[in-house]
């Protein structure tokens, strides 16, 4: 497979196709794997493809605007795309999407434990919810040679612990969140990392007015996860990279999923799946559900 | 002359136990599948003597994330200005590993030097240090290329050997003789040996090396494009100057009326932003190149060390896996031996 | 939020027997505030918890808005604007009605007393709605007791 | 311990409005014995707290030898000068300070002096004029260039009279572009240097102005024959702490607030800065 994605890009460079490869190399640690950035055509033999390769590398469109990028896009990434296109922050001409088939990827933060053992590794939880190996959006696919271990999936119900949590009471609930937001070091990782929040100036560093306390106190960070997940409202793929930047492990993808199954049952609405459909928050319907309101 | 106790876990913990009643007990603790983080403990069975590192270095604990500064009111028509009186509860902080310690060290030259911060230097008087030499360096530490290692102890009052029988307690202060009288005995002949063999064992546990560069030659490449390679991943987050035991960066804001002194960070664009809309790192390439220079080239020659204590909680925790070690260690035109 | 701080209510406060809730409302011009404004002039009868924000639209009003309010210690937000179909720029309440019902289930899995954020659409006419709505409001908002959860720390 | 980062408190005992966007707030402490230990040089600055909006520093616009209350002139910016625009006589603001190194008074001692201002730069150096002014005869003679954009813009406008009587003392203006009832010069900064000519000899030229001005004036002064040590001119940079900790303000292993916010264009040279 990956000598396939090389031979790709090597020839996007060489024919000037692609200013710039955004792909995937070995990372000085020699396990993991950090994001490469080839604009020469000889340098594309850096490349690598495995299941350590977790990044979302949408994130990295938005530095190259006007440019021509050809991207490596698994299936996630590749809904991410949709959703930049969705949202007119990327012109379709402009990039080249090298879809990559998937069949999950490793939980890296195992790979923070004192020992890890390659072995032992297993599939982010993220991979298990995801419904297609293939990328719904790619102008060249790179299908999987042979069987490869695929993430084991959540058969019944995607939304199995977002329904537990919501059947706790109100003060167990904000005990357990309380708990988690006291954590937040307000780092804004799960902001920077996330290919969906590209504002040019994000709400919480704006000082006229200052809409979030700067105060590392669970006031401001409650404000600021909860402004970070409404703003992905409708949007967010559930790519999980906020959960896996985030350093003190914060469940961010939970409160991501809780919108998603929200939005899904109340709109039937899934985002980064087209990207002719109108964004969730910038569109109506005549009988939205509004039994909520007196 | 340090002089060396010996004892049990068990006692360490009891011992705990009788000091809370004294001491506000922190240390680090274990969060099923988040982590280690230094907490108060309430339970100081709680703590964690394992081999792994906590997220969060104790930094937080003397400069932290925000300090109340003091009031504005306004009272019997007038302005006032209510200054917040400083903690005197004394703390322990117990487990703490030798590169955090040093890291203070690094703090105190910049909080204790020419302005005195009385918050820093009033956390740093009422703690008690505890350190727990390295067992089992991970392998993103690079401490002894940065001066220090697994067994370094400066900054610390005592220095705890984990050995597989028992605890070996370095006393270094007076503060943590009078804290430690009365738990465990001295040394024999046989421990005392065990002890050296583990601290010799221990120098040369750290594999991870890179060669600091000399001040000028930093210098030299200021205007390379190096950076500009090397920042390219950078995705502007606040993880590893808010998690590294060195940086110390902040910010003052009014909110409630209330001043606060909060962490800032050199990778955010507004760091640096002037009302203006002029911004003197106006991007990821200028921000990333003032942490390596900050680090490895200002502060050396301002205080003659290297703002890093190699603890490599920066690489451990970069989302995108940027190696601060390996880009200082690659740093072009450096020469080679 | 910080004007009100000081005042004699927030020290009530905290005696919890004469504890009275503050509540913001965010009123749209042209309906909600002008109801609110008939339930003035014909002297109809409401609790005088509300402080009322107007605002162009109820399409108007952020989350962020209702986050501020609550992490400042309000005890109750309302949100109020004209009935569907009724919007003055024709669809505005429309997005309103989407995105405040994600951010009422939310802050609900979140831990937020559901009651403390509440939604209306009061016509310029419906005076009696109005006064109706926050005499409700104020009953609920008391039985959720003082907003206090965000009181601690700096 | 004292509390480095709490305020004096200040009460503000005059406004002028210099220019439509510019004022110049007289302050004088609330607490006599503060009044009285607080000493300064020309070229340093404070911080100054509007409290409930923030710190923001600026410059001494008044010479240390005016004693009784300090003057500093505040374009309207950022969050905290639009605060401060806000405020009236009476109010009360926080003074911390005074930080950084202001000019070195001893060296410029017996040579003439260059003063080349563009807009609110004219601030700094009107400290250190004052300053020359009230010590005349410790200084050779004095050259005031001073641009703004249009006449509206020139700050300081009751003071010209005063400078120009003064004796050894020259006083030049220069609008960028012409305007009707204007009779002095017409040009930018650096032009008009080109045209004065000023002399080198036993000289110091003191540099304060928009960023792009000093660009474009240091070349002409080399170019009239000043040597690098004796440019003078002082920075500015976003500024949080003005104790040379909070990290935001450095240029090479210097802070501008602790070790500038003066410097020489030798000086700047040395850590590569672009000016």
């Amino acid at each position: 497979m990956i000598d396939r994605i090389k031979k790709k890009a090597e020839e996007l460079l060489r024919t000037k196709q692609v200013d710039l490869i955004i792909g995937y190399k070995r990372a000085p640690d020699g396990v993991s794997v950090a994001p490469v950035f080839i604009d020469k055509a000889e340098e594309t033999k850096e490349l690598i493809w495995d299941t350590y390769c977790v990044y979302n590398l949408s994130n990295y469109l938005k530095d190259f605007r006007g440019r021509k990028i050809g991207i490596i896009a698994k299936a996630c990434d590749a809904r991410s795309i949709i959703v930049l296109l969705q949202e007119n922050q990327l012109k379709r001409k402009d990039i080249f999407i090298i879809g990559v088939e998937c069949s999950g990827i490793v939980d890296e933060k195992k790979l923070l434990s004192i020992s890890p053992q390659t072995s032992e590794l297993g599939f982010d939880e993220r991979c298990r919810s995801c419904k297609p190996s293939k990328p719904p959006i790619y102008d060249v696919l790179i299908v999987q040679e042979g069987q490869r271990p695929q993430a084991p999936r959540l058969e019944k119900d995607p939304y199995g612990s977002v329904r537990k949590s919501e059947a706790k009471s109100i003060s167990e609930k904000f005990k357990l969140w309380q708990e988690e937001f006291s954590r937040c070091i307000r780092c804004y990782a799960c902001r920077q990392i996330c290919p969906l929040c590209y504002c040019p100036r994000c709400v919480a560093d704006q000082t006229q007015p200052s809409w979030l306390s700067r105060a590392h106190s669970f006031r401001g960070n409650f404000t600021w996860n909860v402004t970070r997940a409404m703003h992905l409202a409708g949007r967010c793929i559930d790519c999980g990279e906020c959960e896996r930047a985030c350093p003190v492990g914060i469940p961010l993808r939970d409160i991501n999923k809780k919108i998603e199954k929200d939005v899904k049952e109340l709109f039937n609405y899934e985002a980064g799946l087209s990207a002719e459909q109108k964004a969730l928050l910038s569109c109506f319907d005549k009988n939205d559900p509004e039994d909520f309101i007196r | 002359m340090p002089s060396e106790k010996f004892f049990v876990k068990e006692d360490l913990y009891n011992k705990l136990e009788e000091l809370s009643k004294e001491f506000e007990i922190i240390g680090p603790r274990e969060l099923p599948n988040k982590g280690i983080f230094y907490q108060s403990l309430k339970n100081t069975r709680d703590l964690y003597l394992g081999e792994g590192f906590a997220i969060e270095p104790i930094k937080r604990f003397f400069l932290k994330p925000s300090e109340w500064i003091f009031d504005e009111r306004f009272r019997e028509n007038k302005n006032i200005l209510e200054g917040i009186p400083l903690p005197a509860d004394k703390r322990i902080i117990i487990s703490v590993r030798p590169c955090e310690t040093r890291g203070l060290t690094l703090l105190d030259k910049v909080f204790d030097s020419d302005y005195k911060d009385n918050f820093y230097i009033n956390n740093r008087k009422r703690t008690i240090i505890i350190g727990l030499a390295c067992n089992k360096p991970a392998k993103n530490c690079f401490c002894t290329s940065m001066g220090g290692s697994p067994i370094e102890s400066r900054g610390m009052d005592v220095l705890i050997f984990d050995m597989d029988r028992g605890l070996i307690a370095e006393i270094l202060t007076d503060r943590g003789r009078e804290l430690f009288a009365s738990i465990g005995e001295g040394l024999n002949e046989g421990q005392r040996r065990l002890l050296k063999e583990d601290k010799e064992k221990k120098k040369d546990l750290v594999e991870k090396k890179l060669s600091p560069p000399e001040g000028k030659e930093l210098d030299k490449i200021f205007e390379s494009d190096y950076w500009e390679d090397v920042s390219r991943p950078c995705i502007g987050c606040g993880i590893c100057t808010y998690l590294c035991p060195t940086c110390h960066c902040f910010d003052l804001v009014d909110e409630r009326r209330k001043r606060l002194r909060c962490y800032d960070s050199c990778s955010f664009p507004d760091f640096t932003l002037e009302a203006s809309g002029v911004n003197p790192r106006p991007t990821k390439k200028e921000r990333y190149r003032q942490r390596v220079f900050h680090k490895f080239d200002y502060f050396k020659k301002n205080f003659g060390e290297n703002l890093c204590v190699g603890c490599g909680r920066c690489i451990r925790h970069c989302p995108v896996k940027i190696d601060i070690a390996d880009i200082v260690d690659k740093v072009p035109g450096l020469k080679k031996e | 939020m910080t004007a009100t701080e000081g005042s004699p209510e927030r020290k009530r406060g905290k005696d919890k027997k004469d504890w009275e809730p503050r509540i913001v409302g965010f009123l749209c011009k042209w309906c909600s505030y002008a109801g609110a404004d008939l339930a003035g002039t014909s002297r109809l009868q409401y609790p005088p918890n509300i402080r009322i924000v107007r605002v162009p639209c109820s399409g108007r009003v952020n989350p962020l808005f209702v986050l501020k309010c609550l992490v400042n210690g309000i005890d109750g937000v309302l949100v109020s604007g004209c009935h569907i179909g009724d919007c003055h720029y024709s669809e505005g309440n429309f997005y309103a009605r989407r995105r405040f019902v994600i951010l009422k289930r939310l802050l609900e899995y979140l831990g937020i007393d559901p009651r403390r954020f509440q939604m209306s659409w009061i016509s310029a006419s419906e005076g009696d709605k109005w006064a109706r709505v926050v005499k409700e409001l104020v009953e609920e908002i008391k039985q959720a007791g003082p907003n206090t959860e965000f009181r601690k720390g700096i | 311990m004292q509390n480095i980062y709490q305020p004096y408190l200040a009460g503000i005992i005059d406004i002028r409005q210099e220019t439509p966007d510019i004022k110049t707030f007289k302050l004088k402490f609330r607490d006599k014995e503060i009044e009285g230990s607080f000493n300064y040089r020309p070229g340093q600055f404070v911080e100054f707290s509007v409290f409930g909006e923030g710190e923001a520093p600026f410059c001494i616009a008044s010479s240390p030898t005016r004693k009784g209350s300090i003057e500093c002139s505040v374009k309207r910016m950022g969050k905290v000068s639009q605060a401060l625009h806000e405020l009236d006589v009476g109010d009360t603001v926080g003074i911390r300070g005074p930080y950084g190194n202001g000019f070195p008074v001893e060296d410029l001692k017996a040579k003439n002096l260059l003063f080349v201002a563009g807009g609110i730069g004219l601030a700094p150096l009107r400290s250190l004029i004052n300053y020359c002014l009230d010590n005349r005869d410790d200084f050779k003679a004095v050259t005031i260039v001073n641009g703004a954009r249009t006449s509206r813009d020139l700050v300081y406008k009751s003071e010209y009279r005063e400078w120009e009587k003064a004796g050894d003392t020259k006083l030049h203006l220069t609008v960028d572009c012409r305007e009707e009832d204007w009779t002095c010069m017409v040009g930018v900064v650096p032009r008009i240097l080109e045209q004065l000519k000023p002399a080198c000899r036993d000289s110091s030229a003191i540099v304060c102005g928009p960023p792009v001005m000093i660009r474009y004036t240091m070349p002409v002064l080399l170019k009239l024959g000043f040597c690098a040590p004796s440019i003078i001119t002082t920075l500015e940079m976003k500024m949080k702490c003005g104790l040379g900790k909070c990290g935001r303000c450095s240029i090479g292993n210097l802070y501008v607030c602790k070790d500038g916010p003066v410097f020489s264009l030798e000086q700047l040279r040395a850590f590569q800065y672009e000016c």
